[in-house]
């Protein structure tokens, strides 16, 4: 067995060992900081190396585990793609290692029970790990589910609110039914690969209706897990109400494992793609950016704004992996890489900062008790470290250079641009509207962002809780400054992590990058030098150059020094701290301009004190369009059926006449 | 490969960054100059700029209580991005170094850099006047970006290619072609242009009445050298996307090689493009009025039209499919 | 043969005794001593059966398809009177029922043991008939037990339907009897199962298949197939706890058991007709619809033993879909579902007996915060319902699986039926549940003491089939799977 | 083949049979209480005769037994208990309408229809005599059904399903010429302890719900009530 299989079967073994060690926590609360959550941060460090050496030896490696059933046993197997996307588990994973103790620390005291939170936070890993290493559709199902189930119970970890249960409920059941259609998905292929081991579901000769159907079923499935829009309903209810490192967790990982399901199904089981299925995930991708932004940009709510940013983002990822179905379906391999690296990108980068954004909330919350922006303000001065680290979070996020997100978006459009090398001139026309509508998405994205910044962590105050707010531990700032890092560095140094992520497409599609990384580490020149290329590390230099000359100046005292004074403010009185812009008015103006897509409900109402209150409500399409017929459909058949318990026992007898009688009827 | 020529050549970057950060000013001069010309004023002298930036560069820095770092560290970072990417773009020379580092999508991700600090810096100081003027610059910024890329887009299609200096590369090589696409995209980035840089009839650089303005408002309470910075910053700015139009949709004359005479040659071109443009500009802005707010949505769609049907136009009309 | 006497007659003899014996705890103990020695006994039967194969004689028959059931029996019979002596023991305390129900209760459990046991070694059809009657009848007095006017009319419903269900199914063993006469050598023989099974082929088709109808209806009455399935959450629900444990995880699966032995004999006859698989059509129609009912059933529940009772249903419907399917993956999936099924059920009443009894009422929507009152039963709960929701790592997760590849395998279109039944069940039983465990706990509802053995061993079962199956157990189900099928699964 | 060439005794049994099924249409429209019970053994009785005479032509001697014990238990026992309860239950002087007799009788007569029509393809040459009985027990059975349907007192339900036990035993005897001996004991056993527990319960339901009509029964259903 290789090293990497036994590091991975290490971090598995440290998943589960955390898992099972906080059962001591019933005794003694304290174990979950000193074993629990380290034993956790562990197996994400064991995990990335598992991931890296898949990633670097790029050889694959099976085993067989003994366990499953005894003609179709557990097999497990190791190769690029999911060693990729075990070191995309293992960072996050590792960061909430150091974050979580000190953030479980408030939990100690609480009535909920820490077992749950360490067990199943445990569970929860091992499930994401084995879907991730697994090699049949029944592990795969397995672990799936206990990767939704345990999360499930972490969701409804607090769950004296009726809002959570209602959302733990909502997101079990779509997961639920997520997993079904990915069971059909997996029949489909084994239904004519002969199998349900992925060695035989590979070998399936496949029909272009056929794989559609299974296609479809994969895109319903692994997107529900994704939190695609019209199927992101969960999402926004479900990672805000969990706790924040598991918030972190889902938000950065959970989705991302949905990615690789999808990824493995369509591009490596099916592995004849067509180029219609790329055009309608790009056109559900595109929606679920622009959406998931607008949605995010009017919330106010901190976490649940970070979980719609998510549905924007793996919208994004889902644009690559769309066009690099559609360059794959029509035989341009090399560009079908290169939007594959750029998905993958994303993917890596957006588990990055997703998750040192939920973990900035996390502290905001640990160290303020509050959630909503309205309440927020001046935390900059207050948490310095933790408003630094926010801001990086904020401009990778929001793609700006020189950080990660900005790389991922530049290959995507890279991608996207190379549209003129396809012979169809509809897909030529379509593909540049959906990087018009990335541009867009990330432009909307900034501003999004520079409201949450701007009105969390500048300005003044605007409750009194958090102008009491203080400095977070030490554990929890030192997880949030591993990923700030990481941002920072998977931004200025895109050359060398291409070169790692190179091996997945060179596995998957048979097709790596050449050119990418031809040019040295400075250049990062995805087809060649004079199409496109972006030196990185030169502009993270000067910046920094720069503004170390502007820092010394001001040390040394060449610039005078400046002097303290009232805010001007057109010369009005200084300003209070109610007079500064609120989110929900930074967002109006935008609001107002796609006013189409929300559903609003905004009132002024008065008191019966007669002062006046401005009450808003937005909330998104989705749900009215899709999800309360359903509901509603079910309840009246339930409904309907319900007579049949009429009480009657000669109603019931007559039934059994009448059904004899048919029966009979039938027979002759 | 000798070293003295790459040394020569990255001189010559660092030479023409600092040229644009050098001409700047002149260019929103003779903007204003033109404009006072054309309301039958004298107006303030063309070096007006350079001694307002002299002068405010010397003045004693005045900063709020309520300012935190972030407010003290922007001006720097917005000026160095906003200069990092004019530094990017072909100014007097194709051949550049400098034009490799930087393709146009980073360009257009370093302005977002530095639009994303000014408005955190107008949000800092937690006045009114800076939320709004940060909502506001969001808002224009949102609907420009898109467009502004799709315009690029059109060109990078056309070039295969989104290098800056591949692209004028391509123009020129192609020779003078008339292309429907290029004359939407043209539009479109002037749309844009107006949008971001701030002028009329988006944005008023002149006024201080709180309905009107955008990007005065995120600087109303600077003071000294940063004021100078961000307000350099603009400048470079608009001389950014001056440039852009002017050596992108017409190249001609620009600096091939390396060559004096080329240079030369090229610094002349690029300066009288410029001064045309000016002229344009300072017109179009005598003669339009400053738009509501929510009216500038609609101008931005319209950019975002342009840009879109130059896209279609370039690949419906151009590829011979 | 001992082995199997010894497991038929114990819980007889138990029955005698407790009807004789007087005093209160002494019962509980001896019917707990007397499920463990039958348990006992069954293994041993297992593992001669295991080691012979198959042991016939005195009209019994034990093969590897009906000894597991025995074994099952056995064991879930052992629990839950294991549960049932301190819930009783309360029960009695709270004058809900009298020493003389008390009596009743054990020498009738005992019974009930008995009559299942015998229904499922007989290799007599009429003696099969008369133990499912002898269930019935054992039973229906327990469900009145607490005498209230829901117990009674509970009980009176369960006796009339199943009553009718079982005359009907006389009927059809009749005509089974009287299609034998003209196909057997020796027509006294007409009723045993192994020897018309060796003649099937003789039995007349037009006979056999409208006997079949009979039985269907006869017996799916027993296994609570809708549209006979109306008796079926009226007794659960009013009768005891454990009562509805044995019921459940019991009854139905004996019932389903007849039913597929049957459905065995007619096809067998129809083999040569224009119509071989019609029983097995009748089967898939019956557990589809059935299915699919008591999943929306779910969503309209305000009795949580009701709730769980319609779950049973839907189950007993998938299950007979899948024998009726036919084929040796449907089948083998449909006997690990049984095996689960009672497993995780009974496990499941045990629990609402506790929750219950902490709410002191069975009413859902006053059922709140049990795991803020009592962790353990709320946990429990919780668990046993991701379990019989089709979870893993329980092993009804890996049934459901099997039985939904064999349906892809054979009728692809049903499957999208099947999983959105599935969807709606579990929505069903998701919304009632969550209330129920989470949430702040209604003040003045205190924990009770709760004898969770039974469910930590079952749940514990399933997980671990869920996780792998003993190599043993796949041998045994095989085996099944083959007499059923004729095929291999393996 | 018609009825002429069969010999003498099937003859009987066959008239037998057809008086079997008259007195289960007795049953189904008598309205008093007693009568209705009388009726019932006098089916019972009939039942025990057909197994004689069956017992006759066949030479099957130990048919004479379960016509004993048929004669015992359907004509006598039960019918007696049924009095004692119904005097116990101060029911003697209970009329239990039938609603819309004429519909009833006529789906009866449907029935009858039906149940020849559904043994008609059974073309095994020697089963042609059988097969008739076969109807007509069926006949029995779905009736006794029918009157369990339409009869809303609990007593008559019981006399429903009694009755059906008959139509069982008619078609057991008459066409397969009795089960075994072991199961026409357990079958016996069975209806015995069954008609005690359905004593037992008349008494109970009289005790909740002071009357024995079965519709009153209606408490546990899903239909109404507050939405969970």
């Amino acid at each position: 067995m290789a090293i990497g299989l036994d590091l991975a079967a290490l971090a598995l073994g440290l998943a589960l060992a955390s898992s099972l060690a906080s059962a001591l926590t019933v005794r003694a609360p304290h174990l979950l900081r000193l074993l629990v959550l380290p034993l956790f941060g562990l197996a994400g460090a064991a995990a990335v190396a598992a991931g890296l050496v898949a990633l670097v030896q790029g050889e694959v490696s099976t085993a067989v585990l003994p366990l499953g059933l005894p003609w179709l046993p557990w097999q497990v197997r190791l190769d690029a793609l999911s060693g990729f996307f075990l070191a995309l588990i293992g960072v996050v994973t590792f960061a909430v290692g150091l974050y979580g103790p000190a953030y479980v620390r408030g939990f100690e005291r609480g009535r909920d029970p820490l077992p749950v939170l360490g067990g199943f936070a445990g569970l929860f890993l091992a499930g994401m790990l084995l879907v991730v290493l697994a090699d049949d559709a029944f592990l795969f199902m397995v672990a799936w589910e206990v990767m939704s189930l345990s999360s499930y119970f972490l969701v409804v970890f607090h769950h004296d609110n009726p809002a959570n249960r209602r959302a733990a409920f909502l997101y079990l059941l779509m997961a639920h039914v997520g997993g079904l259609a990915i069971l059909l998905g997996y029949g489909v292929l084994a239904s004519f690969g002969g199998g349900f081991a992925f060695e035989a579901m590979r070998a399936a000769p496949l029909s272009f209706g056929w794989a559609s159907v299974a296609f479809s079923l994969a895109f319903l499935g692994f997107g529900m897990k994704a939190g695609l829009v019209p199927l992101h309903a969960w999402l926004p209810e479900a990672h805000p109400v969990a706790p924040s490192h598991i918030s972190a967790l889902m938000s950065g990982v959970m989705l991302k494992v949905a990615v690789y399901g999808f990824i493995r199904f369509v591009f490596d089981l099916i592995g004849e793609v067509h180029w219609q299925w790329g055009v309608a995930v790009t056109a559900v991708g595109s929606l679920s950016a622009l959406l998931g932004v607008l949605y995010a940009l009017v919330q106010n709510d901190l976490k649940r704004l970070l979980a719609y940013s998510s549905v924007e983002n793996l919208g994004i990822i889902f644009i690559g992996l769309g066009l690099a179905l559609v360059f794959q379906g029509t035989g341009q391999g090399l560009l079908a890489a290169l939007a594959f690296v750029a998905a993958l990108y994303h993917a890596i980068n957006h588990a990055l900062f997703k998750g040192l954004l939920f973990f900035g909330a996390g502290a905001i919350l640990h160290s303020t008790h509050e959630r909503d922006l309205d309440q927020m303000g001046g935390l900059l001065r207050r948490m310095p470290w933790t408003g630094l680290f926010f801001l990086v979070g904020t401009l990778s996020i929001s793609a700006l250079p020189p950080f990660n997100g900005f790389v991922s978006e530049w290959l995507t459009f890279q991608a996207a641009l190379q549209a003129w090398q396809l012979e169809s001139g509809v897909l030529r026309s379509l593909i540049p509207i959906a990087a018009a509508m990335l541009a867009l998405t990330g432009a909307l994205a900034a501003a999004c962002f520079v409201k949450v910044y701007g009105v969390a962590f500048l300005g003044q105050a605007r409750s009194r809780h958090v102008r009491r707010a203080r400095q977070v531990p030490l554990g929890m700032r030192a997880g949030q400054g591993v990923l700030a890092i990481m941002c920072l560095l998977f931004g200025v140094l895109p050359t060398t992590v291409v070169d790692l992520i190179e091996a997945v497409p060179r596995q998957v599609l048979g097709q790596g990058l050449p050119e990418a990384t031809a040019h040295g580490w400075l250049w990062l020149t995805p087809v060649a030098p004079a199409t496109a290329s972006y030196g990185a590390p030169l502009i993270a230099f000067v910046l920094l150059a720069l503004a170390l000359l502007a820092v010394w100046a001001a040390r040394r005292g060449t610039l005078r020094r400046a002097r303290r004074c009232d805010p001007w403010d057109c010369g009005f009185a200084p300003p209070g701290a109610r007079m500064q812009y609120t989110a929900t008015a930074f967002a109006q103006p935008l609001r107002r301009v796609f006013a189409l897509l929300f559903r609003m409900d905004e009132r002024v109402e008065q008191r019966e004190d007669g002062t006046l209150r401005h009450r808003l409500t937005v909330g998104d399409r989705a749900w009215g369009l899709f999800y309360a017929p359903v509901a509603r459909a079910v309840e009246s058949a339930a409904a309907r059926i319900v007579r049949l318990q009429s009480g009657n026992v000669r109603i019931y007898l007559g039934w059994t006449l009448s059904t004899l009688l048919v029966l009979l009827w039938i027979i002759s | 490969m000798d070293y003295l020529l790459i040394a020569s050549t990255w001189g010559l970057a660092l030479l023409q960054a600092l040229l644009f950060a050098a001409l700047a000013p002149l260019l929103v001069g003779w903007v204003r100059k033109v404009k006072a010309w054309l309301q039958n004023r004298r107006g303030a002298p063309l070096l007006q700029p350079y001694r307002d930036l002299y002068k405010l560069l010397g003045k004693e820095v005045r900063v709020a209580h309520t300012a935190s770092v972030l407010f003290r560290a922007a001006p720097y970072v917005v000026f160095i991005a906003t200069w990092l990417a004019a530094s990017a773009v072909p100014l007097v020379a194709v051949a550049l170094p400098t034009a490799a580092i930087a393709d146009i999508i980073v360009v257009v991700g370093l302005l977002a850099l530095a639009r994303f600090f000014l408005a955190l810096a107008g949000m800092d100081v937690g006045t009114a006047f800076g939320g709004m003027g940060a909502s506001r610059e969001m808002l224009v910024s949102a609907l420009a970006e898109p467009a502004m890329l799709m315009a690029v887009f059109t060109l990078a299609m056309t070039a295969h290619s989104t290098n800056l200096a591949s692209v004028v590369d391509a123009q020129l090589a192609g020779g003078l072609v008339l292309r429907p696409s290029y004359l939407f995209a043209l539009g479109a980035l002037i749309l844009v242009a107006l949008a971001e840089t701030g002028r009329i009839p988006v944005d008023n650089p002149t006024t201080h009445l709180e309905l009107t303005m955008i990007h005065e408002a995120m600087i109303l309470e600077y003071s000294g050298r940063h004021l100078a910075l961000m307000e350099w910053a603009a400048q470079i700015k608009l001389l950014l996307y001056g440039v852009l139009i002017a050596n992108i949709f017409l190249p001609w004359g620009i600096a091939g090689s390396l060559a004096p005479a080329d240079l030369a040659l090229g610094l002349a071109a690029v300066v009288l493009k410029l001064l045309a443009l000016g002229a344009a500009l300072a017109l179009a802005e005598t003669v339009l009025a400053k738009m509501r707010l929510f009216r500038a949505p609609a101008f931005l769609n319209l950019a975002l039209l342009l840009a879109l049907l130059g896209l279609l136009g370039h690949v419906i009309l151009e590829v011979g499919a | 043969m001992s082995a199997l006497l010894l497991t038929v007659l114990l819980p007889l003899a138990g029955a005698l005794v407790l009807a004789l014996l007087r005093s209160l705890p002494l019962a509980g103990w001896i019917n707990v001593a007397v499920s463990a020695l039958s348990f006992a006994a069954s293994a041993w039967l297992a593992w001669s059966v295991a080691a012979a194969g198959e042991i016939a004689g005195l009209g019994f028959r034990v093969d590897a398809f009906n000894v597991y059931l025995v074994v099952l029996t056995a064991f879930v019979g052992l629990t839950t009177s294991i549960f049932s002596r301190p819930y009783m023991r309360h029960v009695c305390k709270t004058g809900l029922t009298t020493e003389r129900g008390m009596r009743v209760y054990h020498a009738m459990y005992q019974a009930f043991m008995f009559t299942m046991l015998l229904a499922l070694t007989t290799d007599n059809l009429g003696v099969l008939w008369v133990a499912v009657e002898g269930a019935t009848l054992a039973t229906v007095l327990l469900v009145s037990l607490y005498r209230t006017p829901e117990a009674v009319e509970a009980a009176w419903k369960y006796f009339i339907l199943c009553g009718v269900g079982i005359a009907l199914a006389l009927f059809g063993t009749v005509l089974t009897y009287f299609a034998a006469q003209h196909a057997l050598a020796d027509p006294a023989a007409g009723l045993t199962w192994s020897i018309l099974y060796r003649h099937a082929g003789g039995l007349e088709p037009a006979v056999m298949s409208l006997a079949f109808v009979f039985l269907l209806v006869g017996y799916g009455t027993k296994v609570g197939l809708v549209p006979m399935h109306q008796w079926l959450p009226d007794a659960h629900s009013e009768g005891p706890t454990p009562m509805s444990a044995v019921l459940s995880g019991l009854l139905l699966n004996v019932a389903l058991y007849a039913v597929v032995r049957l459905k065995m004999l007619v096809d067998g006859s129809l083999a040569g007709t224009a119509s071989p698989h019609l029983a097995g059509y009748l089967l898939m129609g019956f557990g589809m619809v059935s299915f699919l009912v008591a999943g929306l059933f779910l969503h309209r529940q305000r009795d949580i033993k009701r709730m769980f009772s319609y779950s049973s249903i839907e189950h007993m419907g998938l299950m007979t879909f899948a024998f009726g399917m036919g084929g040796p993956l449907a089948t083998f999936g449909a006997l690990l579902h049984m095996l689960v099924h009672s497993l995780t059920k009974s496990a499941i009443f045990v629990t609402v007996g506790h929750a219950a009894h902490i709410a002191g009422t069975q009413r859902i929507d006053h059922i709140r915060g049990l795991i803020r009152t009592q962790p353990v039963v709320g946990w429990s709960l919780l668990l046993g319902v991701a379990a019989i929701a089709g979870f893993p790592p329980f092993g009804v997760f890996t049934s459901e699986f099997l039985l939904l590849t064999a349906t892809m395998q054979s009728q692809p279109w049903l499957t999208v039926a099947l999983l959105s039944g599935l969807a709606v069940a579990f929505a069903g039983l998701f919304r009632h549940l969550h209330p129920m465990v989470y949430g702040p706990a209604p003040e003045g509802q205190l924990p009770v003491r709760a004898n969770l053995l039974p469910v930590v061993v079952h749940l514990g079962l399933v997980l671990w089939l869920g996780l792998s199956i003993p190599p043993f157990l796949v041998a045994w189900l095989d085996r099944a799977t083959q007499l059923i099928t004729g095929a291999h699964l393996l | 083949m018609s009825i002429t060439q069969l010999p003498l005794l099937q003859q009987l049994v066959l008239v037998l049979a057809a008086i079997v099924l008259f007195t289960s249409f007795v049953l189904l429209a008598q309205a008093r209480l007693v009568s209705a019970i009388h009726a019932f053994a006098w089916q019972g009785g009939l039942a025990a005769a057909v197994t004689s005479v069956v017992a006759a032509a066949g030479h099957t001697p130990h048919l004479y037994f379960s016509a004993l014990l048929t004669l015992l238990l359907k004509a006598l026992l039960i019918p007696w208990m049924l009095h004692r309860l119904v005097h116990r239950l101060e029911l003697d002087r209970h009329v239990d309408l039938l609603r819309r007799p004429a519909l009833v009788v006529m789906a009866a007569v449907a029935l009858v229809i039906f149940s020849y029509w559904l043994v008609l393809p059974m073309v095994q040459q020697e089963l042609t005599f059988t097969r008739n009985i076969v109807a007509i027990s069926l006949a029995v059975v779905l009736i006794g059904l029918l009157m369990m349907v339409f009869r809303q007192q609990a007593v008559v339900q019981v006399l429903g399903f009694m009755s059906m036990e008959n139509g069982l035993f008619l078609a057991a005897v008459s066409a397969t010429g009795g089960m075994p001996l072991v199961v026409e004991l357990g079958v016996a056993f069975d209806v015995l302890v069954a008609m005690v527990l359905f004593g037992v319960f008349f008494f109970q339901i009289r005790a909740n719900i002071d009357t024995l009509d079965v519709d009153r029964l209606n408490r546990l259903t899903e239909t109404g009530g507050e939405e969970p």
